[in-house]
């Protein structure tokens, strides 16, 4: 089910756009660890020729009627035939596009951010490796390639969240991340074996054709989807598998912009998509995909209630969106999940880069903190956190808005109300918590010190270092705000680009009335007014609700449990439990009874040793013994 | 019974008297010295079963080399009446036991054996038809043999000389005999070896 | 003719006999070789009353093969009983219990 | 079995430049150390080259055995010298060339004894190709006990933690191995009736009744088995691998283990393919069984060569496991498996030899932030975690993925439990990353020279045939499907 013959001018784009990245990925590590600013000038150069690339590819084949696939068998291994290479369709080429945007963005920030760390060219390494990664997974021609990408683009950010590996902390939460998202991951490897055993074939193409998975059972097909969807709850970081992406938190911030945020996190929600005609055949899967974004979405959205984390709060926040995008295309609603997931890309990057500023300037994650000590005063990134923050309420006319009456129409065509209610609440929920922020980073409680003291002691000396450290970090924001305030009105050109896809294929995108619309907006603009009447208007007491009901506020900042609940699966159980129950087996019982045995030969040794005192003779007597009685035994 | 049916019953007396002598005295020369009319009295079997070059052998090698290196041994030791208990008895009352039972079954056994109790008959091998049917057929046994006498000789010299080589190599942990004594146990083992492998060589 | 060959049997077993009893029951270092000598002593009259009976001349080569293994024996084992005395001095074999 | 004679005895060439490597060492005084170690290097890498040439020269279209040498030796019992490779021994003959070449150059810097240990080295390699390339049952048996004695006395002299203790109770191990072994090889010569320990000849399908081969396969199985450290036969390998000086310890459980499993899949699996079929799903238990385990055992421990001893475990289950299910796939991951977990296992070890060299301790807890000190050094074992946690990429991702996509469609459930056991890898790999590499560096180890790249060299030259494997498997299972498809089409006929 090959499309369109390959255009040797997209091939040579594609191959460009993924392997440069790994080339300098291979030649930082290789030969330039030692200078950062060439590392630097490497990584950044080949990203930029991947941005060039995928917006020429999205140019050039914008009128794509049917997907394009390049392949050539990698593994021919009998029964294993699978194919590697590359499947240009709308979705990936926006997903590229997006994918090379932020990490062009990222990485010009990161001069900035990054500058002076002794790391530096080893994170332009791993930048680069990442890059690599996530631009590959976006092209993959089948399930396994996908996989393979999957689990580097997991490797590069196990890397990155372990960036500062002297920090504690920080490689026990890229351990997390790599352990928990391992863990979802086994269910997709499963599924996806599961799925080639059954089908013989693991392209993408061929999978979400109807005519291939015709003849699988119901309950197979769903079986595998779940499987295949713990992979996205992993890397997505769903319920269950949600507390792995706020101590993510710990990597450097543009990190946590690039791959926490933007891309990697939503390569779940894109593999939704890229499998979504298949998932799509199993309804009883979509409805439990549909209730695990829903699941997700509150949990993670009660949880940013309460944190006084700068990047937590965005890292909820990302986990709720992501949520949202998930119900979306459980509720069938394709074109609404991807926009969203574009949309929610750029304005989620941009709050991160912002919160970078701040956190970079200030050295604190304190919300409270860096009030205090005057973050309202810095123009750029304060403003375009606010547009991010409103874009992530949903509020006109920025491109959040567009996307999240996008998922609310798909919602709403739904039998059952309970998930459009669920979705509203979010919605109310998220703009609570964005701008419960934005008013306590804007206005210094009462009860804080006073704002004097706009220092910002490290930093203020060297002057021009500075100026040019500023002026990179603030050109990716300006750029990103202008995204997130335009990007919304490409909404129906998208749409129809997405869409042609498709309705190829069969699958009508859904017409929704236009209430539940007017409901989103009334409510984050309720949201916003909480937020502005608890901590943002004059005398406000900077105490939100949840606050004042203890056991709630308890129950939210522990995360309901979950992490708990896992701390002790991990240290109880495995460690404890299993882990323990192992090794004394192997030391008492394999290794016990082995040395017993040894012991009890040499014991018995001994004894027969004691019986004979070593003496020739006795032994000679004995052999005599033994030759007489043979001689009796054979003469009778 | 013939002349020689008595002769050999009255060797045979004296062979297993001289060796039950042998075996029971406390002076070791004088258990050699019995063994030595012991072993005259098996060269006698020897020719009487027509074997006159191996009684030659029997006498020469065995009375003569070894029956003397033993005794150089024991008089250069002073070893002629060690202080043993010489039967402890739960050392021979079972061996007694055992050797009991081991003639009377040997006797049953040959006495009892179809075609055992024909008498032998006379014939005699002279030298010379022995040394060819040797030579002929058992050529390369012999070469082994005289390998292995070889062998004996290094090894004998080897364990001689300990002594002198462990001023070199080992520290002389043993007792402080006289430093007298190496070269004459080396000495006392070669000349008996040397004759050895003469009287082997002197046959060919 | 002489006697039946059982006969010859039963002399050499006897002998045998004696030097097993002699290698197992003395202990001294020299008669336990001196046993064994008379052991290979009772083999090698078995050996010729044997080629007399199967009127083949291997006993007797035979024989003189033990002859040579003997003088092997002997020369060696009183060596090393003369540097175990050297080292122990005692011919007791209950002193040579390393191995035990 | 179509059988392709050498042209040139490349493969007796391997095996005497081992031998001749050892003679050589042997006549150079032992005061050389310099000149010994030059001398072991030129060798192993002639060795290398011509594993790489017969690697490289083998026909993949014409499959069957090549580069063969027959030379009847004892022609009363049958016994010939009989060396071929085949798709299965190819892989394990190359990987032996590149951990015994890298093996010497890692231990570049022993000081004690080194003539006897190279000369030791040389001959354990040897014994180890022999059997590899050997198509003679007697000559397997022979070679695999060339390969274990010189082991014994490498530990035990040149060895670490509980040196005596792990030699001791290795040897003890594999000789009860050959202790099975032998009485099966003897059973199948007999019961053949053909008079001759000729591979190809008792090759032969219906040579043995389905009795004979259920019993002579389970004694091979578990006579091989315990090399391969299936599941409670294990406990020498985590010891073993501790004792040994780290080169040893890369042949050990790089290649010698490797001897385990292909023993399993030449001799037991080959000559008695009805025994396989009735034992596959005893084998596939203790697989999986050691798979998990081992993930879980390597929780605890906190010694890094322990770490690395219990992870071998759980690989080599991961071996078992493909040769357990009786199709053409699991025997290709199989063998696949055996490659990268060679691979990966010597890089591991030396990895830690040249951490242990300068640190003078492997205990995780107090290595510590070794990544600020040795980025290097430490860049390599974290590659080699990497693998071990079958990343995409590197080599061992394809063995684990072809061997679960047999399993899962032969054994759904343990298919299952055994692709769980990942994450307890990944868990326990990170783990000991974290705790070793991570975190601030370790004021004692401030002075140590990062590794500089002659002595990277075997570490360059490991980590890229990962690399390089890992991008671009084809290499390796198109000359192991040269063997895995004709037996498994023979099998069913």
């Amino acid at each position: 089910m090959v499309g369109s013959p390959p255009h040797a001018v997209d091939l040579a784009a594609l191959i460009a756009a993924t392997m440069l990245p790994f080339a300098s990925f291979l030649a930082i590590l290789v030969a330039t660890r030692g200078r950062p600013r060439l590392s630097a000038g490497l990584s950044i150069g080949s990203v930029t020729i991947a941005l060039v690339c995928s917006i020429a590819l999205l140019a050039l084949n914008f009128q794509l009627a049917a997907p394009i696939q390049f392949s050539t068998r990698l593994i021919a291994s009998s029964g294993l035939n699978i194919p590697f290479g590359f499947l240009l369709d709308p979705l990936n080429l926006l997903m590229i596009v997006v994918v090379s945007t932020i990490c062009f963005l990222v990485q010009v920030y990161s001069l900035g951010y990054m500058a002076g760390d002794p790391g530096f060219s080893r994170y332009y390494a791993f930048m680069s490796l990442f890059t690599w990664a996530m631009m590959s997974l976006s092209l993959s021609a089948s399930l396994l390639q996908l996989y393979f990408f999957w689990e580097l683009v997991g490797l590069s950010s196990y890397l990155l969240i372990g960036f500062w590996y002297e920090k504690f902390s920080a490689t026990q939460a890229g351990k997390k991340a790599f352990v928990m998202t391992r863990a979802g991951d086994v269910a997709f490897f499963i599924g996806f074996l599961l799925l080639f055993i059954h089908t013989g074939d693991l392209s993408i193409v061929h999978l979400n054709s109807r005519a291939a998975l015709a003849g699988i059972s119901p309950s197979f097909l769903t079986l595998s989807a779940l499987l295949i969807f713990g992979g996205i709850v992993g890397k997505s970081a769903q319920f269950p598998l949600l507390t792995w992406l706020p101590d993510a938190m710990e990597g450097p911030t543009p990190v946590s912009a690039l791959l926490h945020s933007a891309t990697m996190v939503a390569a779940g929600v894109y593999l939704f998509a890229r499998l979504f005609p298949f998932f799509s055949m199993s309804p009883v899967a979509m409805s439990v995909f549909l209730a695990i974004g829903t699941i997700s979405m509150l949990l993670a959205s009660t949880m940013a209630l309460v944190s006084r984390d700068i990047k937590r709060v965005w890292a909820y926040s990302t986990i709720s969106q992501l949520g949202f995008m998930i119900m979306a295309l459980g509720a069938g609603g394709y074109f609404a999940g991807v926009f969203h997931l574009t949309t929610h890309a750029g304005f989620k990057a941009l709050l991160f880069l912002c919160s970078g500023v701040f956190i970079h300037r200030y050295e604190t994650n304190d919300i409270y903190e860096l009030s205090r000590l005057g973050a309202r005063r810095m123009l750029v990134p304060m403003v375009s956190m606010v547009l991010g923050a409103a874009a992530l309420s949903g509020l006109p006319p920025l491109s959040g808005y567009f996307s999240k009456e996008a998922i609310m129409g798909s919602l709403s065509v739904l039998p059952d109300p309970v998930w459009l209610a669920a979705g509203l609440v979010g919605v109310f929920l998220t703009a609570y918590y964005s701008f419960r922020l934005i008013f306590i980073l804007l206005l210094p409680g009462e009860s804080e010190a006073p704002a004097g003291a706009p220092a910002a002691p490290a930093h203020e000396s060297d002057e021009s270092g500075h100026k040019f450290q500023d002026r990179v970090m603030a050109l990716p924001l300006i750029i990103l705000s202008a995204v997130t305030v335009i990007l919304g009105f490409f909404a129906t050109p998208l749409k129809h680009f997405l869409g042609a896809s498709l309705t190829a294929r069969g699958l009508a995108g859904t017409e929704a009335s236009s209430w539940p619309h007017m409901a989103a907006l009334a409510l984050a603009v309720a949201g916003v007014s909480l937020a502005w009447i608890e901590f943002g208007r004059k005398g406000a007491k900077q105490v939100g609700f949840v606050d004042r009901i203890p056991s709630l506020y308890r129950l939210f900042s522990e995360r309901w449990y979950i992490d708990r609940f896992y701390g002790l699966l991990v240290n109880v159980v495995v460690d404890r439990g299993i882990s323990r129950l192992c090794y004394q087996n192997d030391k008492k019982v394999i290794d016990g009874s082995i040395d017993g045995i040894c012991e009890g030969t040499v014991e018995s040794g001994r004894v027969v040793a004691f019986l004979q005192t070593g003496m020739v003779q006795y032994r000679l007597l004995a052999m005599f013994a033994v030759l007489v009685l043979l001689a009796l035994y054979f003469y009778y | 019974m013939t002349l020689y049916g008595i002769l050999f019953y009255l060797i045979s007396a004296a062979v297993i008297a001289a060796t039950a002598m042998a075996i029971t005295r406390k002076n070791l020369v004088h258990a050699v010295v019995y063994l030595i009319i012991s072993f005259f009295g098996t060269a006698m079997l020897f020719y009487l079963f027509g074997a006159p070059l191996l009684a030659a052998l029997e006498v020469i090698i065995y009375a003569g080399a070894i029956m003397v290196l033993f005794l150089f041994v024991v008089m250069m030791l002073r070893a002629e009446s060690s202080h043993e208990s010489v039967f402890p008895p739960i050392q021979w009352l079972p061996a007694a036991f055992f050797c009991l039972i081991y003639v009377l079954v040997a006797t049953a056994m040959s006495v009892r054996t179809p075609g055992m109790n024909v008498p032998l008959k006379m014939l005699t091998a002279s030298p010379r038809q022995f040394a060819v049917y040797v030579f002929e057929y058992h050529w390369f046994s012999i070469e082994v043999v005289s390998i292995l006498l070889l062998l004996a000789l290094i090894g004998a010299l080897n364990l001689g000389a300990g002594k002198d080589a462990g001023s070199d190599g080992e520290p002389t942990d043993y007792n402080t005999d006289p430093a007298g004594e190496p070269p004459a146990a080396a000495g006392s083992g070669q000349p008996g070896r040397r004759s050895n492998r003469h009287g082997v060589e002197d046959e060919k | 003719m002489i006697v039946p060959f059982s006969n010859v049997l039963v002399v050499a077993g006897i002998l045998f006999a004696l030097g097993v009893f002699c290698t197992v029951a003395r202990r001294n270092l020299i008669m336990i070789v001196l046993g064994i000598e008379i052991m290979l002593n009772a083999a090698s009259i078995v050996f010729v009353g044997a080629a007399l009976h199967l009127d083949s001349l291997d006993g007797q080569t035979f024989v003189l093969f033990i002859l040579a293994v003997a003088a092997t024996e002997v020369s060696v084992g009183l060596a090393i009983i003369v540097y175990a005395f050297r080292r122990t001095g005692s011919f007791d074999p209950a002193n040579f219990n390393l191995l035990r | 079995m179509q059988m392709e004679p050498a042209s040139f005895p490349f493969l007796s060439a391997i095996l005497l430049s081992c031998v001749v490597g050892m003679l050589t060492i042997m006549l150079i005084p032992e005061e050389k150390h310099r000149l010994i170690k030059q001398v072991s290097v030129v060798f192993s890498g002639i060795c290398l080259l011509l594993t790489l040439y017969v690697f490289f020269a083998f026909n993949r279209k014409l499959g069957g055995l090549q580069f063969v040498e027959h030379v009847s030796w004892i022609p009363s019992l049958g016994i010939s010298y009989f060396n071929a490779v085949d798709g299965f021994s190819l892989p394990n003959i190359l990987l032996t060339g590149i951990v015994f070449f890298t093996g010497v150059l890692t231990m570049w810097e022993l000081n004690t004894r080194v003539k006897e240990y190279f000369a030791l080295y040389f001959l354990m390699v040897a014994g180890v190709f022999g059997l590899f390339m050997s198509m003679d049952l007697f000559f397997i048996f022979v070679w695999y006990d060339v390969s274990l004695f010189p082991m014994y006395l490498l530990i035990a002299v040149w060895g670490t933690t509980r040196k005596e203790y792990g030699a001791m109770k290795l040897t003890l191990y594999l000789l009860a191995g050959s202790a099975l072994i032998l009485p099966a090889i003897i059973l199948l010569w007999a019961k053949s009736g053909l008079d001759t320990f000729s591979f190809v000849s008792l090759m032969h399908p219906g040579l043995f009744t389905p009795e004979v081969q259920k019993f002579a396969f389970l004694l091979l199985f578990l006579g091989f088995g315990i090399l391969a450290a299936v599941w409670p036969l294990h406990t020498w390998s985590p010891d073993g691998h501790v004792a040994a000086p780290h080169g040893v310890s890369m042949v050990h459980a790089g290649v010698l283990m490797k001897i385990g499993a292909f023993g399993i899949l030449r001799v037991a699996i080959m000559l008695c393919p009805l025994g396989w079929i009735y034992w596959a799903k005893f084998m596939a238990v203790l697989a999986v069984i050691g798979i998990v385990y081992g993930a879980f055992v390597g929780l605890m421990q906190t010694d890094l060569k322990y770490v690395i001893g219990y992870s071998s475990v759980s690989h080599m289950g991961v071996v078992c496991l493909g040769l357990s299910t009786v199709t053409v796939a699991g025997l290709n991951g199989a063998v696949f498996q055996m490659f990268a977990h060679g691979i990966m296992t010597a890089l591991f070890f030396s990895s830690v030899g040249y951490i242990y060299d300068r640190t003078h301790t492997k205990m995780i807890p107090e290595l510590g932030g070794l990544s600020r000190i040795m980025p290097v050094a430490s860049g390599f074992f974290i590659m080699a975690a990497l693998a071990g946690m079958g990343l995409p990429g590197l080599a061992n991702f394809w063995g684990e993925l072809v061997v679960f996509l047999a399993a899962l469609k032969v054994y759904p459930l343990f298919g299952v439990i055994a692709v769980l056991g990942l994450v307890v890898t990944a868990l326990f790999m990170l783990r000991v990353v974290q705790k070793a590499f991570y975190g601030p560096a370790n004021p004692r180890f401030a002075g140590l020279q990062d590794v500089s790249l002659w002595l990277g060299t075997p570490r360059i030259i490991l980590a890229a045939v990962l690399l390089i494997v890992g991008l671009c498997p084809s290499l390796l299972f198109n000359v192991i499907r040269t063997a895995s498809v004709p037996f498994m089409n023979g099998l069913l006929r």
